[in-house]
């Protein structure tokens, strides 16, 4: 039942993936987009990972997307010229299958040997998964959650100043 | 039975597209959604990993990602319209003034 | 005082350079003035070390400062190690008395931007004595390299039309030897500091004692080689040297000629060699080779000139030909004669530089064909012109001569007959080169009617080349003041050069040892 | 009296440098010349002093040592002067026949512009050729060995905005400098090969002392004789480095006679018989010595025969009487040579200075007519006796004692050595032969120098005809004083079996020189050949030969230019080849040119423009552009395409990542 | 049981964020001060900016031998992140000082310059101070994001936007990858704590053989590669450098790259020791080509702000070849070698700040023809940095090299050195050809425009002192860079 669902979304998602690469209009590039995160956000549900899967419809099918298609439509960005170079196809083709046959080789050979830690999926259903990131954050990940408050304000003052119209 | 593998293998996949469409498109709102896949896909791995290893430190650098998603976003398409302003276009060949 | 006198001597031009700075540019009279007094005082302050008798009875290293200057735990230790011996005596004391005659010799002849012509000559004149005190190999590396600073900027702002081509050619062509002596430097210094050698910092008479093993040495003597030919420069690596020549202002040809080249030479004495005896001796061949090579070839590519100035530059490589010929003979009389060969080329050719100079300033020109029958016109200069024609030919009775004799007799003694036989030759070339162009020059009828309207020379460039006539002579006829002082030090480094030579290539080397018996 | 011995060079270069540093502000010329003269003249008399003391005194070596030159470990050379006969000799040759030529100078340069250097040269030269002779080791030796040469450069180039003079000059110091480079490697050589036996010397006395530390007739003493030999050949004009000698002419006429017989050109001789220790130790060097002094004897002979200008005719002369000096050393009757040498001397001197006044007459009589002949083409002359009767007078007995006329100095040093030619151990008929040939063309060509100049038709311009007058007292008295010494000179040096017939006249030369020559000609058996050595019949019939041949050669002369004067066009018009060739002096000079000038100009050019600019600066500026190259091709890798630069990482990514991974 | 409060508690360690925080402070005061001041006016924002700069530095020199841990791990301030904070608040200063002249020179007098500027050096502290992946990361990321912001700051200036441009996707892509990294290895080990990662990798030797570990280590220095500027991810850099404003080109040069040299060695040197072959052989490679790469492009460059860009590249080819020497003379060296860089590569950018007119289309060789006879001053100082670019003595450059190429040599890479040395033998050429037209040409102009404005003249003052001081008396910093070693 599982391994029918993850192929499923599986294939979606690979096939929307490629078609936001392939797709002549940046709005269907983006629903593409979409499609494939929400995939991901099903996939992240069967890794018990319900909270990720949330912030991931939100963050990105929500904030992000939206973001992006709003300056498309700002931009009045239509249809591409269908101005691709072959060569950059057949290069770029190339280069991605020869990454994707690398990244396999190390996949299967690796092991990941690390240690096994205590969150087992009885403990989330315990504790329920979101306690267990914020307590995550707030102790051990409490600087990074500080800075990443930096980094947001940094990319505020940045893109206000960025699109600012006048001097 | 889905194992750990599959996951990666299939970030493996989408992190190759999106490869392929950043060196492929030329039209910068489309690289920057390939560049976006690359990330999310690397999500999936850190999740998958995550719950192989069973502890949530993968989960938290996911969260993070996301927040730097959303920074660059921010900034990236701020980049986009002043240069779009400036050319009328935000196609990458016609990032070309800089060059040799 | 004597404690720090060598160091007053190095920095004095240093301390000038930095008041110089607060002079007003628009007064040049006084700028010149100022950097000539600079430059007489530190030939006044150096005269001490000439008239010290220590030299004469002792080849150690005297005026010995020693302070820790970069010192950096476990890592580094680089002194403040300066001294000098008889070897490198004259070589400063030619310094400080070339550069009042430099200087001297800029009067009419740099008239723009003169506060930096006069800034940089002090700067070279720190640099050039320093790198011939340094004890401290890295001390040795800064003050080598900080020479070409002010030289380029010599070349490139007041040299002749092509000075750009000349000044970076010159710039990058030293660079790249001393960038890879430099790679060796470091190296031995972790080899010492490995071998558990008891090393103070890049001290070279630590370094001398290392013993390295004799394939390390192999390509580290060709690193230092390498840097210090093309200093010298040896074939066929001298091509900077007629371009830099050429295009530089006759002050700075002058100082090139007679001191900057001598880097080369004395980097061999001091370094190359008694650092590695044993590749030295390998390649003694191929590098005595190279000298002699460059004394036939200088001399017959000197005759077909048509550039005064390229001529007498690629007579250096000719002249410097006999220096290394007599260092390579590993004796007294060969480092002898290479030693005070490398003063008499300094004076001798310092002089033709300034000869041409004189007449450059006259003419704006320094093509042979331009000229012709000046000495109607400037006997006094013709006078002049011809001792030092015949100093740079090796008459006897000048400098030029006792300098090849002994470095040929030095040659002779050694396993280097052959070569010195060939070298020989050279004095023959010399003869043609010269006096072919001292002829074309100097004699026949005034044919170019320019030449009618020169004058001869005034009382400042009368002034400017007494000096070096006395000292033609003087060196000619009684050479002891020289060599006596020299000889200890190089005694000395010869004792341990052989004890190096002897010890260890014996058993690997057959034939070499051979010859080394027979010497 | 031996303490004074560095006086002797010391006045003449006071001279030089009075004069060379304030004759320009002195201007009057009588002081400057005066100052000259005095100087070597004041030489002269130390000389004659030491002289004087030296012939009554049993110990016939002493040495002064100045100063100490060059000390550098075994090397250990000194400013020293050594007197023994030989020197003693040739000081009193040079301070005397030096004097006189300087006299005469303030004559004959009158009113040159470039009086006062013309003294100080004159007196440099004389300085120079009394360290060669004065000089206690080699070094010294090679002082004033060099010195000739700047001195023949300084000389020969004064008029120097001529332009063949400039050439001559430059000829004359180049192979001089061939001469020295092979001087220099004999001495280097000798020093060394002493040195490894021990003993590190170039000291004469030394060397003569230790000269048997070397093998006899080995490769080592052959290679330095002969090295030295080359240095004599430069210095002395022998085959194949003589092609400077006669272009000297260029100089001063003074200059040619202080050149060709005072100094320089006798320094070659001089050195020889100086280390006749080491040279008679080798016979190969001696056979090459006698025979290249006997080619060259006869060459130069061939050419004088056929010249018209009246200095090139004594020019070739002298080559040809140094040819003489030489098959003299070779054969080892060093005694003989330097009695050639004393009495080539004089009677060169004097016939130097002698055409000199002729041309300084012929000179003032175009001068005095505005014309621009040639002074010194004897085509022009003729008939001059009447007109310069003591120049003729002095001219006529030097020649004759060129000639080989007996009873005057040419005859008895000639003669001696064509007897030792013939007769001695290392002698052979053949060069007995090329001697006598070359002495009959000796006389041949000399009478005919002296026929056309001073007999027959004045042939000279009628306009310059009548202003040619006798020279003045300074010209004269030196040529009167010469022709008496070349007259009688020989005297000192009377062979024995005539010496009999003077009342058991001795051989004073041959005494006095003894100490010098004797102890190497004992050692290396160098002596007449025993069963010809008391032939007195022999000796007699050679004698007699040679006046035959000089009196041949004369009657020939007289023939061909008093007699039939058509005779040498008919000559000419029957081998015009021969004569062409030998009046171009056998194209020598032009082969030379060919063979070595050109080619070394070519190599020269070839090397600086060929190889130097194209081959090893093309290396330089060739890594230059290379270097430039790959930078400007590298640069456009940086398309400024944003896809290029993620393909540049990806694929940075890829093949890094891929070595890592498959690689392993 | 405790809270969650008190457990946070626990963790928290100011003193080891006390520099980054002062910093963040700063900025976002400043950010208000702009906000509340008249539209133009921003010379008083880059004072206090210096005065937050000079703050922190006192704050961070403070913490000097005194190492502070804290944050369960994820951050320690050590003297390798004392130094390097030194490093980037000079950076900063320096930066600071020559550019508000140039902001109102260009038309962009924004007060909000000056906190992004802070913040960007406070991210690059995090990079510094940083031991887990975790803030590494994040530091990476506020310093990308304001420099991304920073580059394309002149908003009218279509350069200024391309600049920008192409160093946000590339940056963003490499991001990818250096995350790719980061999972990987988190795979491997479980954490993302770098001490964690040594000690996992250090206790079990079979890892040594895992692919997935060599893949992720070497795609997790990867990312750090392209914030260096190494071939063969440098491409982004002369673009960047040339199209993004002269001060930040100059900062961008100086502190970033060092922050991503801090993160490297520490990522590198303490968590991969145990596969230290393989990452020497890497980074021999890549410095080699690193080095050849901005040499020889920088030859043909005509624009000086691009041709120091290539110059940068071949600087960080230097500095690499003290990672690849793998001993602590070579790790000391790159600490010296990133603060002698900074002096003189942001005093040559001074120069060029001063030089140029609006739009700095003048700023070419041919443009500087002459220029140091006009402007004495600013000529010299500009040979000055130029010879310490090149590596001569008696500045500050020719000891940095010393250092590195003398860990390369300790540690054997003799050939190494000599390429090293070889290449800046080649670039000398372009050096030169500054000062030949600086020099040795016939000025063109008057440079009448050039205004020694008084914080600029400080800047190059004090980098000027720094580079002597630095080139004669190595000794003192360097002992320094010796105690803040690992």
């Amino acid at each position: 039942m599982l391994s029918i669902l993850f192929y499923l979304f599986a294939t979606v998602a690979i096939f929307s993936a490629f078609y936001v690469t392939k797709a002549r209009s940046p709005v269907n590039s983006a629903l593409c987009l979409v499609t494939t995160f929400i995939c991901f956000a099903v996939l992240y549900i069967m890794l018990d990972a319900p909270f990720m899967a949330a912030i991931q419809i939100m963050v990105y099918a929500g904030a992000i997307m939206v973001l992006i298609i709003f300056v498309i439509m700002l931009l009045n960005l239509g249809t591409a010229i269908k101005k691709r170079y072959t060569h950059a196809l057949v290069w770029g083709g190339g280069v991605s299958v020869l990454m994707l046959f690398i990244t396999n080789v190390f996949i299967r050979r690796g092991e990941m040997s690390g240690k096994v830690g205590d969150v087992t999926t009885q403990t989330i259903h315990n504790y329920g998964h979101t306690e267990l990131i914020g307590k995550a954050m707030f102790t051990e990940f409490l600087l990074p959650f500080e800075i990443a408050s930096i980094l947001l304000l940094v990319a505020i003052v940045g893109a206000v100043i960025l699109s600012k119209r006048e001097v | 039975m889905i194992g750990v593998y599959h996951y990666l293998i299939l970030s493996a996949i989408i992190f190759s597209i999106g490869t392929f469409g950043v060196l492929t498109r030329k039209n910068a709102i489309v690289i920057f959604m390939c560049i976006e896949l690359m990330l999310n896909s690397v999500n999936l791995t850190f999740i998958a990993l995550s719950r192989h290893l069973q502890n949530m430190d993968g989960q938290i650098f996911v969260f993070f990602v996301m927040t730097v998603a959303a920074a660059e976003a921010a900034v990236g398409l701020a980049l986009m319209i002043a240069f779009y302003r400036n050319r009328e276009s935000i196609d990458t060949d016609d990032f070309n003034m800089l060059k040799w | 005082m004597a404690d720090y006198l060598l160091s007053l001597i190095t920095f004095f031009p240093l301390l000038g350079m930095l008041i110089l700075l607060f002079i007003p540019r628009d007064n040049p009279g006084l700028l010149k003035s100022f950097t000539l007094g600079v430059t007489l005082l530190t030939f006044l302050i150096s005269l001490p070390l000439a008239f010290d008798d220590i030299f004469a009875s002792s080849g150690a290293m005297q005026y010995r400062e020693f302070h820790e200057w970069i010192s950096i735990g476990s890592f580094f230790k680089m002194n403040y190690n300066i001294g000098i011996d008889g070897i490198s005596l004259w070589l400063v004391m030619l310094t400080t008395f070339i550069m009042p005659i430099a200087t001297l010799s800029t009067w009419n002849s740099v008239d723009k931007n003169v506060k930096g012509f006069m800034a940089l000559l002090l700067l070279l004149e720190t640099a050039m004595l320093g790198a011939f005190v340094s004890l401290d190999l890295f001390l040795f590396y800064i003050f080598w390299e900080l020479m070409l600073i002010p030289m380029y900027f010599m070349i490139g702002i007041w040299g002749g039309k092509n000075r750009i081509y000349a000044a970076v050619k010159f710039f990058i062509f030293t660079a790249v030897g001393s960038l890879l002596m430099l790679v060796a430097i470091i190296y031995i210094y972790y080899y010492a500091v490995t071998s558990g050698a008891p090393v103070e910092g890049f001290g070279i008479q630590e370094f001398y004692q290392l013993g390295i093993p004799s394939d390390a040495q192999h390509w580290l003597f060709l690193a230092f080689a390498l840097s210090f030919a093309i200093k010298v420069p040896m074939f066929p690596v001298h091509t900077w040297l007629p371009d830099a020549h050429t295009e530089a202002p006759t002050a700075g040809s002058v100082i090139l000629a007679a001191i900057l080249l001598k880097m080369g030479t004395y980097g061999y004495v001091r370094f190359a060699i008694p650092l590695f005896p044993e590749a030295m001796q390998t390649y003694l061949p191929f590098l005595a080779f190279l000298a002699v090579f460059g004394i036939i070839y200088g001399s017959l590519v000197a005759m077909m000139q048509e550039d005064v100035k390229k001529l007498v530059a690629y007579s250096s490589v000719a002249h410097l030909g006999f220096v290394m010929l007599g260092v390579f003979a590993l004796n007294l009389q060969g480092m002898a004669g290479g030693l005070i060969q490398m003063v008499n080329h300094g004076i001798s050719t310092g002089a033709l530089f300034l000869i041409v100079g004189f007449i450059y300033e006259r003419r704006h020109t320094r093509l042979i064909s331009e000229f012709g029958g000046l000495a109607h016109k400037m006997p006094i200069f013709a006078t002049i012109f011809l001792i030092i024609t015949f100093s740079s030919i090796g008459l006897p009775g000048t400098n030029g001569f006792v300098g090849e004799f002994l470095a040929l007799v030095g040659a002779f003694e050694s396993g280097l007959r052959w070569y010195a036989v060939v070298a020989t030759t050279g004095v023959i070339l010399a003869a043609v080169y010269m006096l072919w162009m001292f002829q074309r020059v100097m004699f026949g009828k005034i044919t170019n009617p320019e030449n009618e309207k020169l004058k001869d020379l005034s009382i400042r460039e009368i002034v400017l080349m007494v000096p070096l006539l006395i000292f033609v002579f003087w060196i000619g006829i009684y050479p002891n003041t020289f060599l006596s002082k020299m000889n200890p030090a190089i005694e000395q480094l010869l004792i341990h050069v052989k004890s190096k030579q002897v010890a260890v290539v014996v058993p690997v080397q057959p034939v070499i040892a051979q010859n080394l018996v027979l010497k | 009296m031996y303490d004074y011995l560095w006086l002797i060079p010391f006045f003449p270069f006071v001279g030089f440098v009075i004069n060379g540093l304030f004759g320009k502000k002195i201007r009057n010329e009588a002081i400057i010349g005066g100052i000259g003269t005095l100087m070597i003249f004041l030489s002269f008399l130390v000389s004659c002093g030491n002289f004087y003391a030296l012939l009554h005194d049993s110990e016939k070596v002493h040495q002064q040592v100045i100063a100490s030159w060059m000390s550098v470990g075994n090397l250990q050379i000194d400013w020293g002067f050594l007197l023994d006969p030989l020197s003693a000799l040739m000081i009193m040759i040079v301070t005397g026949v030096g004097t006189l030529i300087h006299l005469y100078s303030i004559g004959y340069m009158h009113g040159e512009t470039g009086f006062y250097r013309f003294f100080a040269y004159l007196n440099l030269s004389c300085f120079s050729m009394l360290m060669l002779v004065l000089g206690n080791n080699a070094l010294v030796m090679f002082v004033g060995w060099e010195g000739v040469g700047l001195c023949s450069y300084l000389l020969i180039g004064y008029y120097f905005e001529k332009q063949s003079a400039g050439d001559a000059a430059k000829k004359a110091f180049v192979v001089n400098r061939i001469g020295d480079f092979g001087f220099l490697c004999g001495l280097l050589t000798l020093f060394w090969a002493l040195g490894s036996k021990g003993v590190w010397t170039i000291n004469f006395v030394e060397i003569a002392e230790n000269a048997h530390l070397l093998e006899s007739g080995g490769v080592v003493v052959t290679v330095i004789t002969l090295a030295f030999f080359l240095g004599a050949c430069g210095k002395s004009a022998q085959i194949p480095l003589f092609t400077w000698l006669p272009d000297a002419m260029e100089g001063p006429t003074p200059v040619s006679a202080l050149i060709h017989a005072a100094t320089m050109v006798t320094a070659g001789v001089y050195m020889i018989a100086r280390m006749n220790g080491l040279f008679a130790m080798s016979p190969d060097t001696m056979m090459t010595i006698a025979v290249v002094g006997a080619c060259t004897a006869l060459f130069a002979a061939t050419i004088g025969l056929a010249q018209n200008d009246i200095k090139r005719v004594l020019a070739y002369s002298t080559v040809s009487q140094l040819g003489f000096m030489f098959l003299a050393m070779g054969v080892g009757a060093f005694t003989a040579g330097i009695f050639h040498l004393m009495t080539h001397a004089f009677f060169k001197a004097c016939l130097f200075l002698g055409s000199g006044s002729v041309i300084h007459g012929m000179h003032h009589g175009y001068h005095h007519a505005h014309l621009h002949d040639d002074p010194q083409d004897m085509r022009n002359m003729g008939g001059l006796r009447k007109k310069m009767p003591i120049t003729f007078i002095t001219f006529l007995v030097s020649t004759i004692a060129i000639s080989g006329i007996p009873f005057f100095s040419g005859f008895f040093s000639k003669d001696e050595i064509l007897w030792w030619a013939f007769a001695g151990e290392r002698g052979h008929w053949l060069l007995w032969l090329a001697g006598a040939v070359a002495a009959l063309m000796t006389a041949f060509y000399m009478f005919r120098l002296v026929f056309m100049t001073f007999f027959g038709e004045q042939k000279t311009d009628a306009r310059a005809k009548d202003h040619i007058p006798e020279s003045g007292l300074t010209i004269t008295i030196p040529l009167m004083v010469l022709a008496a010494l070349a007259a009688a000179g020989g005297f000192l040096g009377v062979p024995h079996v005539l010496g009999n017939f003077f009342g058991h006249m001795p051989n004073y030369l041959e005494h006095f020189l003894a100490p010098v020559f004797e102890h190497a000609q004992v050692l290396n058996g160098i002596a007449v050949k025993p069963e010809l050595a008391h032939s007195v019949a022999l000796e007699f019939s050679m004698m007699g030969a040679s006046i035959g041949i000089a009196a041949f050669g004369i009657l020939g002369a007289w023939f061909m230019y008093i007699k039939t004067p058509t005779l040498p066009g008919k000559f000419v018009a029957s081998f015009p080849g021969l004569w062409k060739a030998v009046y171009n002096k056998w194209y020598i000079d032009e082969l030379y040119d060919a063979v070595f000038v050109n080619n070394c100009k070519r190599i020269g050019t070839f090397l600086w423009k060929g190889f130097d600019v194209r081959v090893v600066d093309g290396i330089v500026n060739g890594t230059a552009w290379v270097v430039k190259g790959i930078g400007s091709g590298l640069r456009y890798t940086q398309t400024g395409f944003l896809h290029n630069y993620a393909m540049g990482m990806v694929v940075g990514v890829v093949v890094i990542v891929g070595y890592y991974i498959l690689g392993k | 049981m405790e809270t969650l409060g008190q457990i946070a508690m626990q963790n928290v360690n100011m003193a080891a964020i006390m520099p980054s925080m002062v910093l963040c402070c700063f900025g976002m005061l400043l950010l208000l001060v702009s906000v509340f001041s008249k539209r133009g006016r921003t010379a008083h924002v880059a004072w206090l900016s210096i005065v937050a700069l000079v703050i922190t530095a006192i704050v961070t020199i403070s913490g000097w031998n005194n190492p502070q841990e804290g944050f369960a791990g994820s951050v320690v301030l050590d003297n390798f992140a004392i130094f390097f904070s030194m490093i980037f608040i000079i950076a900063a200063a320096l930066t600071i000082l020559i550019s508000d002249a140039y902001l109102q020179r260009e038309g962009y007098p924004v007060g909000e310059y000056y906190p992004l500027i802070l913040f960007c050096t406070a991210g690059a502290m995090w990079m510094a101070s940083g031991t887990d992946l975790m803030t590494i990361f994040l530091g990476l990321e506020v310093l990308s994001v304001s420099l991304y912001v920073l580059a394309g700051f002149f908003r009218g200036d279509t350069r200024s936007n391309e600049a920008g441009l192409k160093y946000f996707f590339l940056g963003a892509f490499s991001t990818g990858f250096l995350l790719y990294g980061v999972a990987l290895l988190y795979g491997v080990s479980g954490s993302t704590k770098i001490a964690v990662i040594a000690q996992h990798v250090s206790q079990m030797p079979a890892v040594i053989d895992n692919p997935m570990l060599i893949a992720g280590a070497v795609l997790l220095l990867i990312g750090f590669l392209f914030k260096i500027g190494a071939a063969p991810f440098h491409m982004w850099a002369p673009d960047v450098y040339q199209g993004a404003p002269t001060p930040i080109t100059a900062f961008m040069s100086a502190g970033p790259k060092a922050a991503a040299f801090a993160a490297l060695l520490r990522v590198a040197i303490i968590g991969l020791s145990s596969i230290q072959a393989d990452i020497s052989a890497l980074f021999w490679v890549l410095a080699v080509l690193t080095m050849i790469v901005g040499n020889f492009i920088a030859l043909s460059q005509t624009n000086i702000k691009r041709m120091l860009a290539y110059s940068s590249i071949a600087h960080a080819g230097y500095a690499l070849v003290g990672i690849v020497a793998w001993n602590q003379i070579g790790l000391s060296a790159i600490l010296f070698y990133m603060l002698v860089y900074t002096f003189m590569n942001i005093g040559a950018f001074a120069v060029l700040v001063l030089a140029g007119k609006k739009g700095e289309e003048n700023l070419t060789l041919e443009g500087f023809a002459g220029f140091g006879f006009k402007r004495p001053f600013l000529g010299v100082a500009m040979c000055i940095f130029l010879f310490a670019l090149m590596g001569l003595p008696p500045t500050a450059g020719f000891t940095g090299k010393f250092f590195v190429f003398a860990g390369a040599l300790k540690a054997g890479y003799v050939w190494l050195a000599i390429i090293g040395v070889l290449n800046s033998a080649v670039s000398l050429y372009y050096y030169l050809r500054v000062i030949v037209y600086m020099y040795f040409r016939d000025p063109q102009e008057d440079f009448a425009w050039v205004k020694l404005e008084i914080p600029a003249v400080v800047s190059i003052v004090l980098a000027l002192a720094g580079v002597l001081y630095l080139g004669i008396f190595p000794g003192p910093v360097m002992e320094l860079a010796k105690m803040a070693g690992f």
